[in-house]
């Protein structure tokens, strides 16, 4: 059977920097970005896909976006055409870019949303759930009752990219994360025809415990260190 | 409504809460934390961790965004773990509230109905643009307990025959906790349970628009918060 | 905000030797059962199974079984009804048992049995998967096209009670797998009413590193460990 | 069908082979590890594992039902791990298999139809008690390889018009690799691109009731493996 030491091994997960690595993303791509907050919110990717001005008509699928952001400068530019996720209250720009007509919102329930992405990379393209039954949020959704409860039927999600954070990538591309910092990291890395993962650390193969690798180096495209910018 | 009320409302959801799992929204149900049981009951927050410890020390702790990696569900406050923790990502840490593992959560309300149908998350005329896991937990949770202020600050009624605010999810509330009352839920019907002494059931029920009986364990209580009569 | 020592913490998971954890399952009950061949398989909770006679009419729920296994003695001893899993054709009790019509067996793709247990442990009771579409296994459910692919609808699966096998638990009832011992078992402990552990080692609470833990001890009722037998 | 056969079906397939990740089922696709470039394929095996390496030697280890941690598919039979391989449970390994994350899979076939239909798991008539992950692994692969001996035991063709025997996906097999000929499936038709030097086109279309074409690319090849000329 197959052998292989760690000098042979060669995974064809590239290792960029940060502009480098954006420049990869087509024209009009629907982008599912990481984080929780802080944690895990891949911010050195978020400022080079500000830099790189020419990208627009973008679909942006992350969780919530916070009173702060990076990304806010995509609103101001006109740049989005729409949000998927499921907490965008809090930021005044999308607020105002909603309000003025210039960027559609899916809204969907935080757990609707994670799991449509977890079920979006496993190939699996749609999915009944309780959650929403009966509320605004399911509106125009089909439903059914399944064991005596009311459920929705939700379509999972994929996309074009995601820009992802974790805390260490071996050479080979596999990623460890830390703490609250896993988040909507892992299920992204699966649901994406082009994964981009910052990290704060980059070590040789072998070094990672192979029973903490959250993502397996299959769902790595490209890997940019965060200090490389 | 002062912060004695909200420590009343949080310290009397608490006294629900002896064992388990919870987890606690944001608003009055943070502060129900503070008189939980030491050790017996577990905090969940949902962006990946079960076994919420104390904030950190705001002395000795700062905030640098580029590499906190833990914060409670609001994303940018800091906490800390207990010993007994444990890490996971969105989808496991969904599964644990839709799937109906958390023995309960306490999440503040704007509205509760007479079926205990919840509105909690949006105001009627006012774009929606966020829910976050509220529905979820609502939906999966074995106890739902709705802290809230028994009127608003208009002095409106907020617990109704029907919620006429964006509901979170029907018929999901067991427990209603306000600064004068307890409402429970018991085979789909609501009884009042407890109220304080400063009030008659004639004045409450004035405030209180949504249908209910009287348990046949209703009992009057004394409205004190660390041994100190709160201020209405 | 609630702080605790180690002293203090109380989860609630139980610590009991094996015949008395199964001692917990009711009459007629379904069961999951982890390990795929011999990793992550409960071998002492499956003789102590075995051992308690008068449980029968049960529903097992796993992903197969090989030719030889401790649980063979239940077919002989007809005390199971019903089995669901992933590959059979290899367990002479069992094919012998459903020959003579006294098992009934739900075949389902592996794929579709995983997904199926961590569904149902998520609270979402079905989903739509392309696997199985167009061939013997989808007769008699609902197909519709999605993404102008065949999908077939699945339900979820969720179990009375669960016996799977990890690695370590600490003493709140968090658990570690190991290698490719993990297979069905995380996702079937998040699936059953009752779930119990078998495990090689206890340690202190604390003694994990929480970044580690496969299950939180939410999923968890009771531990056993392996030589308590 | 001797050892040799086996192994030139194997080596073949082997050399669709360059790059990426894959999986290889039971039977003849387990010997095409032996082929593969060192290093740049790596293996997945469906029971938790990516990056399979060499079965430990047999003489220094013992596999104990008790404590062994780590097999490949068969559930029983030990293996390695090379330096950059992860473990990770079911949900997750089959998400990589439905999920069209493996670049390719190689699969036993006991039929495959014109149109790219692959039966592999049943056969008429008898009772169906296993189906393993075989459905999964051909749903999902980018590209399905299909390595069969070309006719049957008792010298019936097995690339047919359509399938007799219970199907494992329709319209998924992208290449069906035998020790007589290599056929490729390009926009739903089926093409002849290699055959080997033994037969001509007329005596492998007696063999072959299927539909297809002969590619622009179709090639004759000498049939050996290492070297050697293999014995049929």
């Amino acid at each position: 059977m197959m052998n292989g030491t760690i000098d042979q091994i060669q995974t064809g997960v590239e290792f960029l920097n940060a502009d480098k690595a954006i420049q990869r993303i087509p024209e009009g791509a629907s982008i599912m970005v990481g984080g929780f907050g802080f944690p895990g919110m891949p911010r050195h990717l978020s400022k080079a896909l500000v830099r790189r001005t020419e990208l627009d008509q973008l679909t942006l699928i992350m969780n919530s976006l916070g009173s702060v952001s990076t990304l806010n400068a995509l609103f101001e530019q006109n740049r989005i055409k729409k949000v998927i996720g499921s907490f965008f209250s809090t930021n005044k720009e999308l607020v105002v870019a909603y309000q003025e007509g210039k960027v559609e919102i899916d809204l969907l329930p935080q757990g609707t949303f994670t799991e449509a992405i977890r079920l979006g990379g496993a190939g699996i393209p749609a999915f009944f759930t309780p959650t929403a039954a009966g509320t605004v949020l399911a509106e125009g959704k089909e439903t059914r009752i399944i064991n005596g409860r009311e459920h929705v039927l939700e379509q999972s999600l994929t996309a074009d990219v995601a820009i992802i954070r974790a805390h260490k990538a071996d050479k080979a591309g596999n990623l460890v994360y830390k703490k609250t910092a896993q988040n909507f990291n892992p299920a992204m890395a699966t649901a994406a025809k082009l994964t981009i993962v910052e990290v704060d650390e980059i070590v040789e193969v072998g070094e990672l415990d192979p029973d903490s690798i959250g993502t397996p180096f299959i769902f790595v495209d490209i890997v940019v260190k965060r200090e490389e910018v | 409504m002062g912060v004695d009320i909200k420590q009343y409302i949080a310290k009397r959801c608490a006294q629900e809460l002896t064992s388990g799992v919870v987890n606690l929204g944001i608003g009055i149900p943070t502060l129900v934390a503070d008189y939980l049981p030491k050790g017996k009951v577990t905090l969940h927050s949902e962006n990946g961790i079960l076994g919420v410890g104390p904030e950190p020390d705001p002395n000795e702790f700062v905030v640098d965004p580029e590499t906190i990696d833990l914060v409670n569900a609001s994303g940018v406050q800091p906490i800390t773990a207990l010993p007994h923790a444990s890490y996971f990502d969105s989808s496991l840490s969904f599964t644990i509230m839709r799937g109906g593992h958390l023995d309960a959560t306490v999440i503040g309300a704007l509205q509760v109905s007479e079926t205990g149908d919840l509105a909690s998350w949006a105001v009627p005329g006012k774009a929606v643009l966020g829910v976050g896991g509220a529905m979820d937990l609502v939906i999966g949770a074995k106890r739902v307990i709705a802290a809230l202020s028994h009127l608003s600050p208009k002095g409106e009624p907020k617990i109704l025959p029907e919620c006429n605010y964006p509901l979170t999810a029907k018929n999901r509330v067991d427990t209603i906790v306000t600064e004068y009352a307890v409402f429970k839920f018991r085979e789909g019907r609501m009884y009042l349970v407890e109220m304080v002494d400063e009030l008659t059931l004639e004045q409450l029920k004035e405030m209180t628009p949504a249908h209910y009986e009287v348990a046949e364990d209703f009992k009057v209580v004394k409205r004190e918060v660390e041994g100190e009569a709160v201020l209405v």
